[in-house]
């Protein structure tokens, strides 16, 4: 809504970082630049050696325009069914994401319900709970393949799922133990004086109160179960998807692949995060919430 | 008074009293130590009896209420509602309750509010929509059915709780301060539908206020509470008339009655 | 069809080649296979994949599969597509590296995840402490690419004679500017890319039958690639399912492995087994496996696969 | 549910459950045969960390206390820094924070290559991905505490007529501290990851996430699960005390009180 | 009422007012529309003046206190505060303000909040202990210097926020309903203590309450508004003497001033 009036602050922001990011590609290609002169016994002019940094394609720095450049034939310019469009690489991620999201949900609702239900299970879960998200997933990445295969998981979607999952079920369930222990006391004993059984408390009070909260997690669990999803796509076997593409990009010193992958997934994510964004607010509408 | 219990069995029917508080205590344990919210209360309160509950915070009158709905435990005494323990009464669903504050849920329209109590009991679809619209009407609030409480003044929010708890038709309706946060126009306009409610269907009901006029012109009963420990210092029965105009309140026997809850409230203060 | 799943050790690529223009070219269709062919990456360890059922057969370096065979994980060599090795040590000239002697006090880069191995023993046998001690060398994990080099963190990286000396060459040096030592030069190979399956599943003639069946098309395949090392590469292109790999540097690779790939029938040559395995243990302090390996590899599919 | 929990409850519990899982997981590995080479059993496990404790303090010196630490409290500052810069000036809040907040999407694990490309291999370049992942959840967090007034308090110091740095300094860094503490939180599990992460794409030949990888090619998952218990052991050690922190520090803040 | 301004540079410099209200109108934005708080207010406070504003709850009681602090902009007329705009007197530190609810900082004990005013602007070590002092004891709250805000009722509560708005020596205290939250005991203290206070120091107080008898008690003018849009529909200008003991709640001159805010008061809701 108020985009209007915030272009021209985004604009300049925006104008100010290519300039640094352009300087910053002069300074940091400009070491190789001199080096390949030096091999080569010759001693470039400053505006060869601009000219230079901007068109490296082994670059420390890709050139922001490069960067356009590689994203636009890689999406723009390539058939959304092949391999080497960022589009059929980005569904494959996203792909792994909406289950991880979806299983993460199921997972972090699940635990806060026990949690908030029962006092052993709050007291043992929530903090191996906390302890879980120390534990490094790029470490169990191997073992989730290794185990979800000897479990005879066909395909890789599965472990990569379950590594977005573990990622994203933490902001869920955080908030929605905080959501479904959010009604007062006064309103648990409005519950009370009807004579309302536990079950009528958790549909009828505990659950609608928690939506707020739950709502709130979606965009950062959503984000978590990318970052798990590139995360599975980097480590586990880069088979598909965006992660495997900066793996292959930075394993056949193809920096441009890197980057453009990376950015792709940038826009994913940001993609999706407003996505969740928008559904949470037709939702929010939806249960008669106050219009934000 | 403490072997009221004992000779209880031998009145006729008629006069048992609904709620019958005898020697309650009530003692909080908190990590600053215990704190005596009640000690040794002894009440009767008769069908159809109004009885206001007035007293400086902290005297415990929240307490009482809470006792009474079973939703506090005495540490001491005995405290039955229709010969049953508040406990039982209130899974019989005796209780309409009003608390402090409205406390209507905000992802519910006032309509659906209003509903709750009905839905937990099982009424039926048709016995629900009925009992809404009517209970709605008597608060003054029809065609704010669909809204949602932020969308209502405070006063309207208060007023919808009042509906929630009479919808089901508890025998017993228990206010905690319901008007606390009116001005005193849209104040008297509830007290007068109140006292008509009242009136009407012989509920009784006990009511906790902390403004002496309304105490007296509400009650059939005012009970005067004391802080640390909370206990009762006064009950005064009203000689009013059960008809109650607003204009009751200029008379000499209000002006005298209010007199006596004032002089009982500042003993309590001072005490 | 009997079905057979291929664990690589690496990601698809033209180092693998022979296996997808067999999976291509119906060559294991026309041994009544059914073939999988995954993929593997930087965090998966075919053995593992092997031990919790993934795969029935993996693509593995010998020097790691050897180490894994000691470390309690059965695995046997049933073949070996690859005749010598590819690895090197690429240095850059002007770091001052030109013979093994230099390396002490400069810092080399080598790739762990057990392809470590190789030059654990080259540098045991040098008599170059390589645990940080002085006069020993600064040893660098290398990551997936030749940035060390170029970035002159490191004055030598391990590359192969088919991929990483290829990216160093395509960022712009010139050959004449490297220096290389490669390890079939030094007398220090070790055999790489051998098939392996668990010591277990070869108890059962089934799958005995199965993997002699499964090395022939396999050599086949290996065969026809040498031959046509451009549609060899287009095939692996095809496989990829990143789209990230090049014609270019595929087809190149195709035409480096093939120098790797001459010379071999698929069946072990015992007389490299021995060397690759006297290497290994002659690591010094630090061995890479402790004792001679019993039954580690077997010539009996290979000898099945000749009839 | 009245009950509230002691603190032998709050220790007894979560520590019989862990107990309870090590033990499952100890069974089941030894009747089921499952090979070490995929799943160590928990004796194995404590074994290699008893036989490797000079090893994994080499590791966890390299990891902790220089990648992540180091990472964390540049990322830390710049996040807080920069939060309140932009607090500053509304111009820069409307036009910085939705460019933060694209870049904060990236899956900053893409970065680490780049990093170690141009930090180079040892420490400095776990210390860069640390310092990037941190930063992004300590400015978002800073900048909605420094928002997280009610218009009532800052009423308040309009009719003194406070001055900018009298309300940053009186009201609003105070009232931040919540949630500067909440960003801290998750700073401190991501820095370590992070940290170990980055040594996955090359790293001097010690380090938690160097061992992680070699020893897994190995097949040595004993000492696999030996470092991811320090990890884990770390993370948890490093959260427990951001929240003792916390406590001392926030203890006028309700969700303190208990 | 619309030249005011006009002719008050020929007035006398003592009778002034110190503030002054004219033709003021405000219309707050909002998506449902604009709703229109405050319209055509004209009102003058002179030095020394005790003024109540009373009036339904929406009629823009708390929005005309945030005018004359400068915390909101009128959309319409002018507003002047000893000669200057609200801002300029803002930042001359004219105002001690009590708002609705206490708004304590939780993180400073109860003398540390009282001191946050005497910080910003800059009073001497030994100068604020002593202020801190002084005025603690004025609302009897001596001893609870080092306790924090959650550790006191909410009467405790108010009467520090009360001690804050005292502790820089304001010429105008604008009391927003300070005593909403406290039974009628504590508050009758409570008046009694602002009284003494203003009869002392000569302030300038304006003040809002929902209670007819504490505006009639406390002021020497009463203010009564309307909501819808929100305005003063009378301003009644007390006898009441100066010294005012409590029960001078009893005398027929005091019924009749609260009779008549009462049916001012009715007119708003009707209206
Ligand atoms: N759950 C509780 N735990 C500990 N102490 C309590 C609890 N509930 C009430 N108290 C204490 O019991 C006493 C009586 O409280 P109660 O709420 O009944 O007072 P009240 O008369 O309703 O006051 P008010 O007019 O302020 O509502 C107070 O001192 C209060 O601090
Ligand atoms: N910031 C705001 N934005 C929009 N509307 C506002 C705002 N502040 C107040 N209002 C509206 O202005 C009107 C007057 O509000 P105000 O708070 O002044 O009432 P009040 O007389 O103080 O009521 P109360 O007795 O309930 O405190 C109300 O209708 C309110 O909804
Ligand atoms: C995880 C992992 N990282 C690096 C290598 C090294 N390596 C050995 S062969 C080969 C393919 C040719 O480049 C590469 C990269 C590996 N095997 N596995
Ligand atoms: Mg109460
Ligand atoms: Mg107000």
């Amino acid at each position: 809504m108020k985009l209007r009036q915030s272009a021209f602050p985004i604009l300049t922001v925006i104008a100010a970082l290519l300039v640094v990011w352009y300087g910053a590609t002069i300074k940091m290609n400009s070491t190789w630049t001199y080096d390949q002169a030096a091999r080569a016994g010759t001693e470039p002019s400053f505006s060869e050696v601009v000219s230079d940094t901007m068109q490296q394609s082994r670059p420390l720095l890709p050139a922001p325009h490069q960067v356009v450049s590689e994203l636009w034939k890689t999406t723009v310019e390539k058939k959304i069914t092949s391999k080497r469009s960022l589009v059929y690489q980005g569904i494959i991620t996203l792909k792994t994401t909406l289950w991880g999201f979806t299983l993460g949900i199921f997972i972090g609702v699940s635990l806060a319900a026990i949690i908030v239900l029962s006092r052993v299970g709050r007291l043992s879960l929530m903090p191996w709970a906390i302890i879980s998200q120390t534990i490094p997933i790029v470490a169990l990445a191997p073992m989730i393949v290794i185990l979800s295969n000897a479990a005879g998981a066909g395909t890789l979607l599965v472990p990569k799922a379950i590594i977005a999952a573990y990622l994203s079920f933490f902001p869920v369930m955080v908030s929605m133990v905080k959501g479904l222990s959010s009604p007062d006391h006064m309103q648990l004993d409005l519950l009370r004086t009807y004579g309302a059984r536990p079950n009528a408390v958790f549909w009828k009070l505990r659950v609608p109160a928690s939506m707020p909260y739950f709502f709130a997690s979606l965009k950062v669990s959503v984000a978590a179960a990318f970052v798990g999803a590139v995360v599975g796509e980097l480590s586990t076997s880069a088979i598909a998807g965006l992660g495997a593409r900066m793996l292959i990009g930075s394993q056949f010193g193809e920096p441009m692949i890197m980057w453009a992958a990376l950015f792709a997934a940038a826009i994913l994510a940001g993609l999706l995060i407003f996505t969740v964004g928008g559904v949470e607010k037709i939702l929010r509408r939806a249960m008669g919430g106050r219009a934000v | 008074m403490t072997d009221l219990t004992t000779s209880e069995a031998e009145r006729p029917a008629m006069q048992k009293p609904v709620i019958d508080v005898s020697g309650v205590d009530l003692t909080f344990q908190t990590n600053d130590g215990p704190i005596h919210a009640l000690k040794d209360v002894n009440l009767e309160i008769n069908k159809g009896d109004f009885v206001s509950f007035i007293g400086p915070s902290g005297c415990g009158k929240t307490t009482l209420l809470r006792c009474i709905a079973g939703l506090e435990t005495p540490t001491g005494g005995t405290l039955t509602v229709n010969g049953l323990s508040p406990n039982e009464a209130r899974k019989a669903r005796s209780y309409g309750y009003v608390f402090q504050a409205a406390g209507l849920y905000p992802w519910r329209t006032i309509g659906g509010n209003v509903k709750l109590p009905l839905e937990i009991m099982g009424f039926s679809k048709e016995e629900q929509i009925r009992r809404v619209r009517k209970v709605l009407e008597l608060v003054d609030l029809e065609g704010f059915e669909k809204k949602y409480p932020w969308q209502l003044s405070g006063g309207m929010q208060q007023r919808a709780s009042i509906a929630r708890a009479l919808a089901f038709d508890a025998d017993i309706l228990l206010m905690d301060e319901p008007f606390g946060a009116l001005d005193e126009i849209v104040r008297d306009h509830l007290n007068e539908q109140v006292l008509k409610l009242w009136a009407r269907t012989e509920k009784t009901i006990a009511f906790v206020t902390h403004s002496i006029p309304e105490a007296v012109y509400l009650s059939t009963k005012i009970v005067v509470m004391s802080p640390r420990p909370g206990r009762i210092t006064d009950i005064i029965e009203s000689p009013l008339p059960k008809e109650r105009p607003l204009d009751i309140r200029d008379s000499a026997e209000f002006i005298e009655i209010a007199h006596r809850v004032r002089d009982g409230l500042r003993a309590g203060h001072e005490g | 069809a009997d079905d057979v799943t291929l664990q690589l050790k690496w990601v698809t690529q033209a180092q693998f080649a022979g296996y997808y223009v067999a999976l291509e070219k119906g060559l294991y269709e026309a041994e009544d296979l059914n073939v999988t062919i995954k993929p593997g990456g930087p965090d998966v360890a075919p053995v593992q994949v092997l031990l919790g059922g993934g795969a029935d057969v993996m693509v593995d370096w010998m020097p790691s599969a050897l180490a894994a065979r000691e470390n309690g994980a059965p695995v046997v060599n049933i073949a070996q597509p690859y005749k010598s090795s590819g690895m090197m040590l690429t240095c850059l000239k002007e770091s001052g590296v030109t013979s093994p002697e230099d390396f002490a006090g400069s810092t080399l880069g080598v790739w762990f995840y057990g392809n470590e191995y190789p030059f654990l023993s080259w540098m045991s046998k040098l008599g170059i402490a390589t645990d940080g001690s002085e006069g020993g060398v600064n040893v660098l994990k290398q990551g997936f690419n030749v940035d060390p080099l170029l970035q002159k963190q490191a004055a030598c990286i391990s590359t192969m004679t088919y991929n990483e000396y290829w990216q160093v060459i395509d960022a712009g040096i010139s050959p004449d500017e490297l220096v290389t030592f490669k390890y079939e030069d030094q007398g220090v190979a070790t055999l790489e890319d051998g098939l392996y399956v668990l010591e277990d599943s070869l108890t059962d003639d089934a799958f005995k039958d199965k993997m002699a069946r499964f090395v022939k098309a396999s050599m086949a395949g290996w065969t026809w690639a040498a031959e046509n090392p451009e549609e060899a590469a287009e095939i692996v292109l095809e496989y990829d399912e990143t789209g990230a790999q090049t014609e270019k540097h595929q087809i190149r690779m195709m035409g480096e492995v093939a120098k790797l790939i001459e010379g071999s029938t698929g069946a072990l040559d015992i007389a490299d087994y021995d060397r690759t395995v006297a290497s290994l243990l002659s690591g010094g302090s630090d061995p890479v496996i402790t004792k001679t390996p019993e039954g580690a590899y077997t010539t009996e599919i290979t000898d099945m696969m000749m009839k | 549910m009245n009950r509230s929990d002691t603190q032998f409850e709050r220790i007894a519990y979560p520590v019989g459950f862990g107990l309870l899982v090590l033990l499952l997981w100890e069974i089941s590995v030894r009747v089921f045969g499952i090979s070490p080479a995929l799943l160590p059993a928990p004796s194995a496990i404590g074994a290699a960390i008893a036989g490797s404790v000079p090893i994994l303090w080499g590791d966890w010196v390299q990891t902790v206390i220089k990648g992540a630490m180091n990472g964390l409290w540049m990322g830390g500052i710049a996040g807080v820094a920069l939060a309140l810069v932009i607090d500053r000036f509304a111009f820069l809040k409307q036009g910085l924070m939705p460019v933060a907040n694209f870049f904060a999407a990236l899956p900053i694990v893409g970065l680490a290559p780049i990093m170690v490309m141009w930090f180079g291999f040892d420490w400095h370049s776990k210390a860069a991905v640390v310092a990037i992942m941190v930063f992004f959840p300590m400015l978002v967090n800073t900048l909605g505490g420094l928002a997280a007034t009610d218009s009532m308090q800052r009423d308040l110091m309009r009719t003194y007529s406070a001055g900018h740095i009298a309300t940053l300094l009186k009201l609003r860094i105070p009232a931040a501290l919540p949630f500067v503490f909440n960003g801290l939180k998750i700073a401190t599990s991501l820095a370590l990851i992070g940290a170990i992460v980055a040594e996955y794409f090359g790293s001097p030949i010690r380090g938690m996430g160097f061992r992680i990888t070699t020893e897994m090619g190995r097949l040595a998952t004993d000492m696999v699960w030996a470092e991811i218990f320090i990890s884990a052991l770390t993370g948890t050690a490093l959260y427990g005390l951001v929240a003792l922190i916390e406590k001392r520090v926030t203890f006028w803040h309700p969700s303190q009180r208990g």
